[in-house]
């Protein structure tokens, strides 16, 4: 227990997916200049890494076994189908749940957070309850980072910055700014 | 038992009032010239009916009510119709009005008119009669008073609040009426319950006006159930929500009148004019204004017939002192700086304050820092320091989101502000331009 | 707009006339517009986060550099030439295929000639596929230009992102190490800021890019504003 | 960022023109091009896959070697079902169990283990080779394999040679002392600056060698080596 | 009848009185209740505290002149935000750290967005994150109290871009010492403040005088100190209870910056929430990080990550904090 719920810690404020791994940043930046689109991104990101989650570690325990040259190719593809399927599912049989987070879910397929946690986790050999609560992790920690940026930029948005600032520089330096914030979780875990 | 009857948040601006608190209201003598705007109460503006050349006389119809929600304007004094004209208005705008030269041999009486018995006459007798004397709102908002006295039939009104806080600094108009004229105030309280059907009244008076709860204590027979109620002294304590939950604990929902929880507020000064009109059958041709500050050399309570130009009123009461810096028409919280001193008092004219220098608004604007003040003294409960950036910058539809319609504009907000942002201002623009934007897309 | 502007269909065995196709433009073009204006980095902002994760040392932005160009060459071309036969419904997984072939070459090759680097890159060579640059010049360019103007512009792209992650990996690798490829600059007393090797370092390092990018932008709109009004 | 927009998973946008593929050309193109890229990759893997595994192999080979301070040769021992064993079942692949890299001196006399131990470090997991006496917890050596501590300041761990070379003859369980220089059986100066990083490296060297020790003694115990 | 006109009439916008509080006013009195905590930094660790101090005012003072635009020193902001980051700084930190530092708070923690009150995160924070990453070997050398005034503790006057050369007797913090080396402090000193720490940190009574101060003239929120030391206790006295080996909460409260922590940074208007009931949540949820990081985090003090994380969250929690209109419905079912 103590083992799952530090990898749990971990992902989500030690080694945030977004603030420290620099994974989904083009979310991060792009599509959060509303708190109301931020988390709900964040917990449809959340849910497709738990999918992801599931059939990467199907994947690789029984599939790329021989092959671990296809794990790049395998992931991305399967990832996309499976997240295909269920946004199918989803919309038919929970039409609110889609309307409310489906129309992110094609977004998400090509996040590099959803990759790069199959990577992660195979590369850690998580089995597949630590892979699980690995991707609730960081999938929490990307919807907290998403928000956090989100509420920001929404009062940053009545004030008015120096031009050269409005554009992209006071975005990312609030991103350096949080991430900062998260330095001090650093080292949680692995002292005494 | 309730332990203190007070509302929560608002502000305690110093209250200024010792200028005149003991001044005994004095008459004023007519000036040369009388200044009487169409538009001087809430509702249609008046219509004329007099022309220039027209002799009238002290008490004369000269523009009748447009509507239910309208009220006649009647001559201030006996006169000459010399011009109707755009005339500069207190509300900062020009609107027409009419000017009459005061006749100054006239002896200034009434025509002979009938004075009604009010016990005999039924509400809507009563309602013709206020409405025919022109009576409105005189605590500043000049909302016709007969409205008031006929609310609609769904809702059963239990209890008359009289509105005698006079919370806005330097003001003492109620508090001189009250302390002098007690009797005129509750034979204008029968009359109103007597119409509306109610028996019950109270009279929110501030603690600082002793000698005006006194008074009304005194003049309070047994058997009527009049209760005088006295208030923590606190800005907006006037406003009528605040009041209503001041006096009976109940919150009057948002968006709704007060009549939804069975009561009526009605200013003092208008309960004074009621009174006036069963009386001795005048209108309201005249008020008591109180003429102040530091600014001026006399200040004093007056009574001044309406159209009276603020130049004669401060040459009266002795002209400006050298540092006079601004003239409000009305309080200083909620009353409007006057760039023109011809502008005349109107009905709804509850005093003159001249600010001196050292007491007017810096002009350095800071930054809003997010300090929260102005959450801690808005009445009614709204983050102005939101609506402000939201104002700043223009966004007026999340601003109805954040509630901007519940904002009186009772300026508590900025009175705190350690930024010095014109909150209110920005408000009322802001409630300005949603208005404007809605009536070009209906 | 263009539906509106061409009423007549096209023919049935005419090339569909593409509004989203590039303008003609000669080779040299297509290279410099990836490295100028177009930069994928401090213009486009794509591709952030092997931009921050891998910066913090020149090498190895300068290794994600040229292996994202491997991989834009490589995906271009085949995209390119492969253009007319893929149906329509399912570019973007051929895309993606692509691309992902190629992201798999470009890491078994690193790993094997530079072991090192390729531990320190770790999985952001594979991640290399979610790089938004990769499926966008594939949609955008390549499925629509000639496999030598595809090359020339995955080549100018990867240049542009090579040239720009380098400039931000020396930034941080100099400032924040006292080196540069690992070599010491400034002798044994420097005192480096290890801030800019941490991950607020690489915000804040692109941060001040972006705040550079923009100001000469701005300088040179009143500059050019000011010759145009004297 | 706004290429996201295009991507609307596999190829759910209309076609340009009114008329559909049909469904066999669709999956000819899907299997053409899998087939296609799955022969290139499959062909790279081939060529590289020699250098990377022995560079893989060199790397642990170097690091049991350093660890171990050259041995003259070392047996490999597996973790099958937590306990110690030198043979694996038939068809394991040796990548997927634990090992211990028991090294001998020219004699054949047992020098000490070498093992690997993965833990938290500031941010990242830590690996590192630790090399050292089951029967006496003395260290021998200890060298990192994997890390992503802070450049310039945690990376010390790996890059400045007197911070590892305290462990040496160093008995675990080790503490870490600050602002001084450690003194045997068991202190270790922490890096200044560094101390999370220091202190994650001695927990991980402190966990690892009690893990193994306990290994060994039952190994010792239950067999020959 | 000169008399009845004013010279020149001012037509400005109701309300036309406003109360004696400006925010230049605020600003000053906040830098004039951290002199007793400035000269008790100088009564512990002599001449160096105040040039450190002095140094990152200036350097603030002189980046907010550069890109600020004209005049902005009045307001006495970024006096504060250099006061502030000096006095969270250790004695000997080399000069050009701190300059550096103080130029950062002002650029990235302010300019960049805006100017005063546009900022989300504490400034002085911000400059002391980004020292604290950048030279955290510098930032951790903590000098002795004591010494004569005249004594320069540790390497000042470093060149630029060079490492200090310690030579001073350096030591550790109180809570430095429970988390490497297990030893507590008695609790005499922890009050009188002759400890090891940043500057301003340690004299936690005079810290605490000056915040009284500012909340009795309301120039402060006394909500978010106390709910802060409030929680910080709380939770630590529960934790100290089930595990006697965890800090109790007298050492909590009075080691490290919690104190300067809790009355001069979190309590920053611009970036603490607006409501009381946010406020009221915001000191919470620093009390619950501090005691997080200090107990379980890899770093021996974690109060200016708890303030700049509770900094991030304040839009946030602004939104979800906001008080039910005047007459509306969720207040009259109350």
């Amino acid at each position: 227990m103590g083992h799952l719920s530090w990898i749990f810690v971990s992902t989500l404020l030690v080694n945030n997916f977004t603030l420290v791994m620099f994974l989904g940043l083009c979310s991060f930046f792009g599509v959060t200049g509303k708190v109301e689109t931020a988390w709900r991104l964040g917990l449809a990101n959340t849910f497709v890494l738990l999918l992801t989650a599931l059939s990467a570690w199907f994947l690789n325990s029984y599939v790329l076994q021989r092959t671990p040259f296809l794990r790049t190719i395998a992931f991305i593809v399967v990832i996309a189908s499976a997240v295909q399927i269920v946004e199918m599912a989803v919309k038919k049989y929970l039409p609110i749940l889609f309307r409310q987070l489906g129309i992110y879910l094609p977004l998400i397929t090509t996040n590099c957070a959803i990759l790069g946690l199959a990577l992660f986790q195979t590369s850690r050999n998580y089995t597949l309850v630590e892979a699980l609560v690995f991707a609730l992790g960081a999938g929490f920690g990307l919807t907290l980072a998403l928000s956090l940026m989100a509420s920001i930029r929404e009062r940053t948005e009545l004030t008015d910055p120096p031009v050269v600032a409005r554009r992209m520089g006071l975005v990312l330096v609030i991103a350096s700014c949080l991430s900062m914030a998260f330095m001090g979780f650093a080292g949680m875990g692995s002292a005494d | 038992m309730r332990l203190a009857f007070d509302f929560r948040h608002g502000v305690h601006p110093p209250e200024e009032k010792e200028l005149t608190r003991a001044l005994p209201i004095r008459r004023m003598p007519y000036p040369d010239e009388l200044v009487l705007p169409l538009r001087q109460h809430a509702g249609k503006p008046a219509k004329l009916c007099v022309k220039v050349g027209d002799y009238v006389e002290r008490g004369d119809t000269i523009a009748t009510a447009d509507g239910f929600v309208s009220v006649p304007i009647h001559a201030s004094a006996s006169g000459t119709v010399t011009a109707i004209e755009f005339w500069p208005h207190p509300d900062g705008s020009y609107a027409e009005a009419v000017r009459i030269a005061v006749d100054k041999y006239a002896p200034q009486l009434p025509r002979p008119r009938l004075v009604p018995k009010w016990e005999g006459l039924t509400t809507e007798q009563v309602v013709a009669a206020v409405q025919n004397a022109g009576v409105v709102g005189l605590g500043g908002a000049a909302f016709p008073t007969h409205v008031k006295l006929a609310p609609p039939k769904e809702y059963a009104v239990h209890t008359l609040i009289i509105n005698g806080a006079e919370c806005e600094p330097y003001l003492t108009s109620d508090h001189r009426t009250m302390a002098e004229y007690p009797d005129r105030v509750l034979f204008g309280i029968r009359v109103m319950m007597h119409a509306m059907g109610v028996t019950k009244c109270v009279v929110g008076i501030e603690k600082n006006k002793p000698d005006a709860i006194e008074a009304m204590r005194r003049a309070v027979p047994k058997e009527l159930d009049v209760t005088i109620l006295p208030l923590t002294v606190k800005y907006p304590q006037g406003a009528e929500k605040m009041l209503i939950q001041a006096v009976t604990g109940v919150e009057v929902p948002s968006g709704k009148l007060p009549v939804t929880v069975g009561v009526v507020v009605q200013n003092v000064g208008s309960v004074a004019a009621i009174a006036e009109v069963f009386e001795t059958g005048l209108p309201l041709i005249e008020r008591i204004v109180t003429v102040t500050g530091h600014g001026l050399t006399k200040p004093a309570n007056l009574i001044v017939p309406v159209g009276t130009k603020l130049r004669d009123l401060i040459a009266y009461c002795g002209g400006v002192t050298p540092d006079a810096a601004e003239v409000i028409l009305g309080g200083p919280m909620m009353g409007v700086a006057q760039a023109n001193l011809d502008a005349p008092v109107v009905k709804g004219t509850t005093g003159v304050v001249i600010l001196a220098a050292h007491e007017t608004r810096s002009a350095t604007i800071y930054p809003c820092i997010h300090c929260g003040r102005c959450l801690d003294a808005c009445p009614v409960f709204l983050n102005p320091s939101h609506l402000g950036d939201l104002a700043r910058v223009g966004r007026h539809d999340e601003m109805t989101d954040a509630h901007l319609a519940d904002c009186m504009l009772c300026g508590s907000c900025a009175y705190v502000c350690p930024s010095n942002i014109p909150l209110a201002h920005l408000f009322q623009a802001s409630k300005e331009a949603l208005r404007r934007a809605q009536a070009g897309t209906s | 707009m263009t539906a509106v502007a061409t009423p007549a269909a096209p023919k049935n065995d005419a090339p569909a006339f593409d509004p989203g196709a590039p303008p003609p433009a000669t080779l040299f073009q297509d290279i410099w517009r990836g490295i100028g204006k177009e930069n994928p980095v401090l213009v486009q902002f794509l591709g952030m986060c092997p931009t921050m994760a891998v910066t913090n040392i020149l090498a190895n932005g300068f290794a994600m550099g040229v292996a994202t160009t491997f991989v834009l060459v490589g995906s271009g071309l085949f995209v390119s030439l492969f253009r007319k036969y893929i149906a329509h419904e399912v570019r973007i997984t051929s895309y993606i295929l692509i691309i992902a072939t190629f992201v798999t070459l470009a890491d078994m090759l690193l790993a094997a000639s530079f072991p090192d680097i390729s531990k320190a890159l770790g999985p952001f060579i594979p991640l290399i596929v979610a790089n938004c640059l990769l499926l966008g010049r594939a949609e955008a360019f390549a499925a629509k230009v000639k496999p030598l103007r595809a090359v020339a512009d995955g080549l100018g792209m990867g240049l542009g992102f090579t040239v720009s992650l380098s400039a931000l990996a020396s930034f941080r690798e100099i400032l924040g190490r006292g080196t540069i490829l690992g070599m010491p600059l400034f002798g044994p007393r420097f005192e480096p800021w290890v801030f800019l090797m941490m991950p607020p370092g690489g915000f804040l390092t692109l941060g001040i890019a972006c705040l550079t990018v923009a100001y000469v932008i701005e300088w040179r709109k009143k500059h050019t504003l000011a010759a145009r009004s004297a | 960022m706004t290429d996201h927009v295009h991507v609307h998973g596999g190829g759910g946008a209309p076609p340009v023109q009114g008329k559909m593929t049909p469904a066999w050309k669709l999956l000819a193109t899907l299997f053409v091009a899998g087939a296609a890229a799955g022969l290139l990759v499959v062909a790279v893997y081939r060529a590289t896959l020699p250098a990377i595994q022995k560079a893989a192999a060199a790397k642990v080979n170097g690091a049991v070697r350093e660890v171990l301070k050259a041995p003259a040769k070392w047996d490999t021992l597996y973790v099958v079902k937590n306990a110690l064993t030198a043979k694996l079942p038939e068809g394991a692949d040796p990548q997927e169990y634990q090992k211990a890299y028991v090294g001998q001196d020219a004699s054949g006399k047992r020098m000490g283990i070498a093992v690997v131990g993965e833990g938290p470090g500031f941010q990242e997991i830590m690996q590192l080779m630790i090399g050292f006496d089951p029967a006496t917890g003395t260290l021998i050596g200890i060298k990192v394999l994997d890390q992503k501590e802070t450049p310039g300041l945690g990376d010390k761990i790996e890059n400045d040679p007197s911070f590892m070379a305290q462990f040496v003859t160093r008995i675990a369980p080790v503490v870490g002392v600050k602002g001084r220089a450690g003194s045997p059986p068991n202190q270790v100066q922490t890096i200044t600056g560094a101390t999370i990083s220091s202190r994650a490296v001695i927990k991980l060297v402190n966990a690892t060698v009690a893990r193994w020790q306990e290994l060994m003694q039952r190994y010792d115990k239950g067999g020959t080596p | 009848m000169s008399l009845a006109t004013p010279s020149k009439l001012i037509v400005t916008a109701s309300p036309h009185v406003k109360s004696a509080d400006s925010t230049p006013k605020i600003m000053w009195h906040v830098v004039f209740s951290l002199a007793p905590v400035i000269v008790s930094s100088a009564w512990f660790f002599g001449m160096s505290a105040l040039l450190v101090i002095v140094t990152a005012t200036i350097s603030a003072q002189l980046t907010e002149r550069a890109m600020g635009k004209g005049g902005t020193l009045a307001d006495g902001s970024a006096m504060i935000t250099g006061l502030l980051l000096g006095l969270t700084l250790p004695a000997g930190m080399p000069l050009w750290m701190v300059a550096i530092g103080g130029a950062f708070a002002i650029a990235f923690g302010k300019t960049v967005w805006g100017g005063l009150g546009q900022n989300v995160f504490n400034p002085a924070l911000v400059g002391r994150a980004f020292l604290q990453a950048a030279f955290p070997v510098a930032i951790t050398t903590w000098p002795t109290v004591g010494g004569s005034f005249m004594e320069l503790k540790g390497d000042l006057f470093a060149l630029p871009f060079l490492h200090p050369v310690t030579n001073a007797v350096t030591s550790a913090t109180p809570l430095g010492l429970l988390k490497f080396e297990g030893t507590g402090t008695a609790l005499m000193p922890l009050i009188m403040g002759n400890t090891g720490g940043s500057v301003g940190e340690t004299a936690a009574l005079v810290i605490l005088a000056g915040g009284l101060y500012l909340a009795l003239r309301q120039y402060l929120n006394w909500r978010i100190p106390a709910s802060i030391l409030l929680t910080v206790a709380a939770l630590s006295t529960v934790l100290h209870l089930v595990d006697a080996k965890k800090p109790d909460a007298f050492f909590m409260l009075f080691s490290g910056g919690l104190m300067l922590g809790a009355v001069y940074m979190a309590t920053d208007m611009v970036t603490s929430p607006v409501t009381n009931k946010g406020k009221w949540v915001f000191g919470f949820g620093i009390g619950v990080l501090v005691v997080l990081i200090r107990v379980w985090g890899g770093l021996p003090e974690g109060v200016m990550y708890a303030i700049l994380f509770m900094n991030a969250l304040t839009p946030f929690i602004n939104r979800a904090t906001q008080p039910a209109v005047f007459g509306s419905a969720t207040r009259i079912a109350q």
